[in-house]
């Protein structure tokens, strides 16, 4: 085979694939179910359950800041990761233009998240 | 035409010439190898062997033990010297396969396990699982890799060998992809081409088992070594002829007729008891279980299955857990190919042509008497099988003769000058002419398969398990027609790009050469002596006239030409070949008449 | 029981022919053959290569699914045809094709050098961790050691997981998944101290990554061998090492 | 000359002629929701640093019935989700002994799965109690 054998940087990408993957496979269900149908069907939970001073009050928290932080982020890079390769997988070789295109959306919702957390301040 | 140079061409990439091309590049990494194989080498039948591979292991063994058990199990037509080095080298050789990786079933203490084999005193069967013969070859062909010396013609189909000043100097070989011939050149040969099974019906072969290499070197003038010695393997699949190994009874299983009885203790092998004893009823040797098979069927105590009589290899009390553990292959292979689940219901089983005891006749050094030719593995006659192999012992005869053939080759090959290119050439390009003109003549009219299939029934009516002088020889004109016959054979593919069928043509020509040395040497020897069985008035072994090799020498467009040569005895005179209680019995004699 | 074997019937077979002298592309031709139930695909192509046309081109050695040379598309789906019934596919047709997503050199005979390179360029022997003579007998390893490893040498390379891979298909380069599983079957061998040599192919661009866990891989392998657990276990141990060679100067991998 | 000549079949259209391929795709589709997912996420997360009339906001319009239907979507797509990361799981893991004996298929995609159901109703118990 080649002789020189280049080193892949899909690991950093790979890591938060699967990172996301797990944390949504584990909370992603219930999560959907609390922010988008319980809540604003006022099924099962107190209605106020994300009123904003609670809410405010968890991303001020260091563990909930976190834990918002890595659901935001990890679950756009599994889902940049993913998307990226099924667009591979039915033949659309964008290369570099949809690597671009997945892995920035990702990047980008990062950033965000980071700059909303960090100023809704400790 | 192409023209490789190497130093030694290996012909065959099975086990045998795995091994041969390794002990090339460690003995001397300077020397080119040219490793020429029609299958990728792990497509090799060695692939398909089962049980396990013999060598002295256990404390309470000795190397004289499996020298006995070899020459009685070869009924004394063994080379008895060549037996003394084999016994030696085996457990070397099967430690080296285990440095290279072969993963051998190992006991709880991570020792090499080993298992009981039929005419085995004692436990020496390595195995890995019930695929040894897989991870034997795969382990091999793997550490092959290591070497860049060894140059592999993968897919190449040997046509001839090319001879010049009375010396092997190289090898003529079709790539199959192309269709395109290429010259190997090369001071020293080895034929590591296997056996010829194929050329019996019922058989436990695989489609690349031909006898291509033996039918090289005899046509080369090389004598064909005691090619009537055919084992038939007891357990065999109805039809197909695939093999249950015989590690099934190694571990337990019991072979009954209809009636549910075990019917080897009516065969001087029992007494009947219920866990495996080593040499005795399912666990003597293949020859008298194939025979027992036939005398039960002649009695009617057999079973009718859609493809002939069986009877029942009855694994079930050894239950699933077991089962699965030790023989998983063959619960795959019962389950898938029979329907049958060996834990529930016994598998049917009937005997099949399995492994050619005689082949290219060379010394205990592998040399034929071809200079720069040399033999090992299935293929050729070294001279440890005699009469009769014992299961597990061709798997190391692999080993140590194939280490040997490479280290003889490359010594020899060290020792004359290269070739005459040009005049190489020449010899190729004819053999290029002949065999392109079988694809380019027209109007044949024999259908190839045609043809194997009267061979192979006609083999197996005449040199069976029983054989009779007049089925012997009817056998013998049915080839005779063949071959004329072969010779308006009909080629339909005209294409260069994997023709398979010009292929199985030369195999079938190949085929019809040594199943002549096979039909007639056993019609020549008017003895009953292991495999070779008679019933016409010589149904005892006449050590008188018939303690010797035979030797089929090729004639053009004849008969072959048998004579015979001398056996090599040296601490083993002949005696009875007893097995079971009386075996036991007859051991204990001789022990006592020793001191 | 009757045996179901005597009876005779008929099923079509439809080959994928391609012959590279005369044919642009593969087309197919459909053949009727008598077959009884005990008759595998194998037997029923060979049939035709026997009978009806001599110029049928394909693999095969053993019968016995253990010499991995007669793997094929059956009705989409790679399968040993050796231990596959027709009379799983009566009384419909049955479509036998090459093996996907290799070259079709002829027929049914795919070109296998790209899988036969990648077999040598996985160091697929031992390295020895500690050097032993002849005269020191064998290692010892315990049948737990064994156990580790046993699974990925049972690998037959019939190279029914690279025809069942899309990554591969996409993307003939990646490294796939028996070649994967015999690096894995030497990595994890007690003997064996060359994971770091080998290590430099499965991080590689062609190595582990283009696997997307598809593992369709290790539900066709014929021999249980679970190829996809190799390769990403493998992913695994490249990201480890990945990572871990910032913090060790070694490069990571133990 | 040689006459080979390799032919190479297009790979165009794999993943709909096999039903395996069929549903990796589907289960690489869930990717979509949970990316959709995430972003509504990113919103309320915008709108929650946004102060309280933006963030009240964000939960009224979760209540329109397009939300909702999506909401819907997304559940079911990454519950699916959920069931195919952990089936997979005994693919991508290294062995697990247990007592001597391999741990099957079955028992792996089995933990992971009432693990996945642990953590659901862990998060749901703690959002009730911060409701408290
Ligand atoms: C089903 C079965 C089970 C067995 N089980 C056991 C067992 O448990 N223990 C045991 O000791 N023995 C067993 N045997 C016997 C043993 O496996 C064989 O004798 C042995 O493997 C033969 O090895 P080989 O290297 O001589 O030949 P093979 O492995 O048959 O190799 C022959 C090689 O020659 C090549 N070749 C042939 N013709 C040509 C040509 N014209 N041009 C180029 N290349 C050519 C082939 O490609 C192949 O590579 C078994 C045999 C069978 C059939
Ligand atoms: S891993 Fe399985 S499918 Fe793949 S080549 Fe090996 S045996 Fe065949
Ligand atoms: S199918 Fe291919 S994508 Fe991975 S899990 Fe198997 S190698
Ligand atoms: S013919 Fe050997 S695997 Fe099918």
């Amino acid at each position: 085979m080649k002789p020189t054998l280049k080193r892949s940087n899909a690991p950093i990408f790979w890591a938060l694939f699967g990172a996301g993957g797990m944390l949504s496979a584990l909370f992603g269900p219930m999560l959907v179910f609390i922010t988008g149908l319980a809540i604003p069907l006022g099924l099962l939970l107190p209605a106020d359950a994300l009123s904003y001073p609670k809410m405010l009050a968890f991303t001020q928290n260091f563990i909930g800041k976190g834990f918002v932080f890595a659901v935001i982020a990890l679950f756009l890079w599994h889902a940049a990761h993913r998307i990226f390769h099924s667009l591979h997988d039915i033949g659309i070789h964008a290369g570099t233009g949809a690597k671009l295109a997945c892995y920035g959306s990702a990047m980008v919702g990062t950033v965000i998240a980071a700059y909303a957390l960090l100023s809704i301040g400790f | 035409m192409e023209t490789y140079k190497a130093d030694v061409v290996i012909i065959g990439g099975g086990g045998a010439g795995l091994r041969a091309a390794i002990a090339v590049a460690e003995l001397d990494p300077s020397l080119r190898i040219a490793l020429v194989s029609k299958v990728y080498p792990m497509r090799s039948h060695t692939v398909a062997a089962e049980g396990g591979s013999a060598g002295v292991k256990l404390p309470t063994d000795k190397l004289d033990y499996h020298f006995n058990d070899t020459v009685a199990g070869g009924d004394w037509l063994c080379e008895q010297d060549v037996v003394e080095y084999f016994v030696a080298q085996c457990p070397v050789e099967l430690t080296q396969m285990e440095h290279w990786g072969c993963p051998w079933s190992r006991t709880p203490d991570g020792h090499v396990n080993v298992r009981a084999f039929g005419g085995m005193k004692i436990e020496r069967t390595w195995f890995a699982a019930d695929k040894t013969g897989f991870h034997m070859l795969h382990t091999l062909f793997q550490t092959s890799i290591k070497y860049p010396s060894i140059k592999r013609f993968d897919e190449h189909f040997c046509v001839d060998l090319v001879v010049a000043d009375g010396r092997v100097q190289g090898a003529v070989t079709i790539e199959i992809a192309s269709g395109e011939l290429t010259l190997i050149e090369a001071r020293a040969a080895v034929i590591a081409t296997g056996g010829a099974g194929r050329v019996f019906r019922e058989n436990t072969n695989g489609g690349v088992v031909t006898g291509d290499g033996m039918a090289l070197a005899y046509r080369h003038g090389v004598p064909l070594r005691d090619m009537e010695f055919v084992q038939y393997h007891p357990t065999c699949m109805p039809g197909t002829g695939l093999l249950f190994t015989e590690a099934c009874r190694g571990e337990g299983g019991f072979l009954v007729n209809k009636d549910g009885y075990r019917y080897l203790q009516d065969y001087g092998l029992g007494p009947a008891e219920p866990t495996p004893r080593n040499k005795a009823m399912e666990l003597g040797p293949r020859d008298r279980l194939s025979q027992a098979f036939w005398y039960e069927q002649q009695k009617g105590r057999t079973i009718d299955g859609p493809h002939g009589s069986v009877v029942h290899l009855d694994l079930r009390h050894l239950g699933e857990a077991k089962l699965r553990e030790r023989l998983p292959q063959i619960y795959e292979l019962a389950e898938q190919f029979l329907g049958v689940d060996p834990a529930l219901a016994p598998i049917p089983v009937r005997p099949a042509v399995h492994y050619t005891m005689g082949g290219i006749m060379v010394d205990g050094l592998c040399a034929s008497p071809l200079p720069g030719l040399y033999a090992a593995g299935e293929c050729s006659s070294v001279g440890i099988h005699g009469a009769n192999r014992l299961g597990s012992n061709s798997l190391s005869e692999l080993c140590v003769f194939g280490k040997r053939a490479g280290e003889e080759a490359a010594n020899f090959a060290k020792s004359v000058p290269p070739g005459h290119s040009a005049e190489l050439l020449k010899q190729a390009q004819a053999v290029e002419q002949r065999v392109l003109g079988m694809v380019k003549k027209t109007g044949g009219n024999e259908r190839i398969a045609t043809l194997r299939k009267e061979m192979a029934q006609t083999m197996e009516d005449g040199c069976g398990i029983y054989r009779l002088a007049d089925t012997m020889q009817k056998t013998c004109d049915k080839l005779d027609e063949l071959k004329q016959r072969f010779k308006n054979v009909h080629i339909e593919d005209k294409s260069s790009v994997w023709n398979t069928e010009w292929l199985l043509a030369i195999e079938l020509e190949y085929q019809l050469d040594v199943a002549q040395a096979m039909a007639y040497s056993a019609l020549n020897r008017r003895e009953s002596r292991g495999a070779h069985q008679r019933l016409d008035g010589f149904e005892a072994r006449d050590d008188v006239n018939f303690l010797k090799h035979s030797q089929a020498h090729y004639v053009a467009d004849g008969a072959p030409r048998i004579d015979y040569g001398p056996v090599k005895i040296t601490k083993s005179q002949p005696g009875t070949r007893a097995y079971g209680a009386a075996g036991e019995k007859a051991e204990q004699e001789r022990n006592a008449s020793h001191v | 029981m009757p045996h179901m074997s005597d009876i005779q019937k008929v099923i079509e077979i439809e080959v994928l022919r391609y012959n590279p002298e005369t044919d642009k592309a593969p087309s197919s031709q459909v053949f009727e053959v008598p077959f009884t139930d005990d008759m595998s695909v194998l037997q029923g192509v060979q049939y035709i290569k026997d009978y009806l046309d001599g110029s049928l081109s394909f693999r095969w050695s053993c019968r016995m699914a253990i010499c991995g040379s007669c793997g094929m598309m059956i009705n989409g789906v790679p399968h040993l045809s050796c231990e596959t019934f027709l009379r799983d596919y009566y009384p419909a047709r049955v479509r036998v094709e090459a093996l996907n997503h290799f070259p079709i050199e002829r027929d049914l005979v795919i070109n296998m050098e790209g899988f036969i390179n990648k077999l040598e360029s996985i160091q697929p022997y031992i390295i020895p961790k500690e050097p032993r003579t002849l005269a020191q007998g064998e290692y010892l390893q315990t049948p737990e050691q064994l156990n580790l490893y046993e699974q990925f040498s049972s690998c037959i390379n019939c190279m029914l997981c690279y025809a069942a891979c899309p990554q591969f298909g996409l993307n003939p380069d990646f490294i796939g998944p028996a070649a994967t599983a015999l690096l894995h079957r030497y990595n994890v061998d007690s003997r064996d101290g060359g994971k770091e040599e080998r290590m430099d192919l499965v991080r590689s661009e062609e190595g582990v990554f283009h696997c997307t866990a598809v593992g369709y891989c290790s539900e066709v392998c014929p021999k249980h061998v679970d190829p996809a657990n190799a390769v990403n276990q493998n992913k695994t141990n490249a990201a480890v090492d990945y990572f871990l060679r910032f913090v060790s100067p070694k490069g990571g991998a133990k | 000359m040689s006459k080979r000549r390799p032919y190479v079949r297009p790979m165009d259209g794999w993943w709909r002629k096999n039903p395996y391929f069929v549903e990796y795709m589907i289960h690489e589709g869930t990717a979509f929701f949970v990316a959709a997912y995430a972003a509504v996420l990113l919103v309320g997360l915008v709108r929650l640093s946004q102060g309280e009339a933006a963030w009240n906001g964000w939960l009224h319009s979760l209540t329109s019935p397009w939300y909702v239907l999506f909401h819907l979507a997304a559940l079911l797509a990454i519950t699916y989700h959920t069931y195919t990361w952990f089936k997979i799981m005994p693919r991508t893991m290294p062995p697990v002994v247990v007592g001597g004996e391999r741990l099957p298929a079955w028992a792996i995609t089995g933990t992971g799965l009432a693990v996945a159901a642990a953590a659901g109703i862990g998060l749901l118990a703690f959002v009730w109690g911060m409701a408290r």
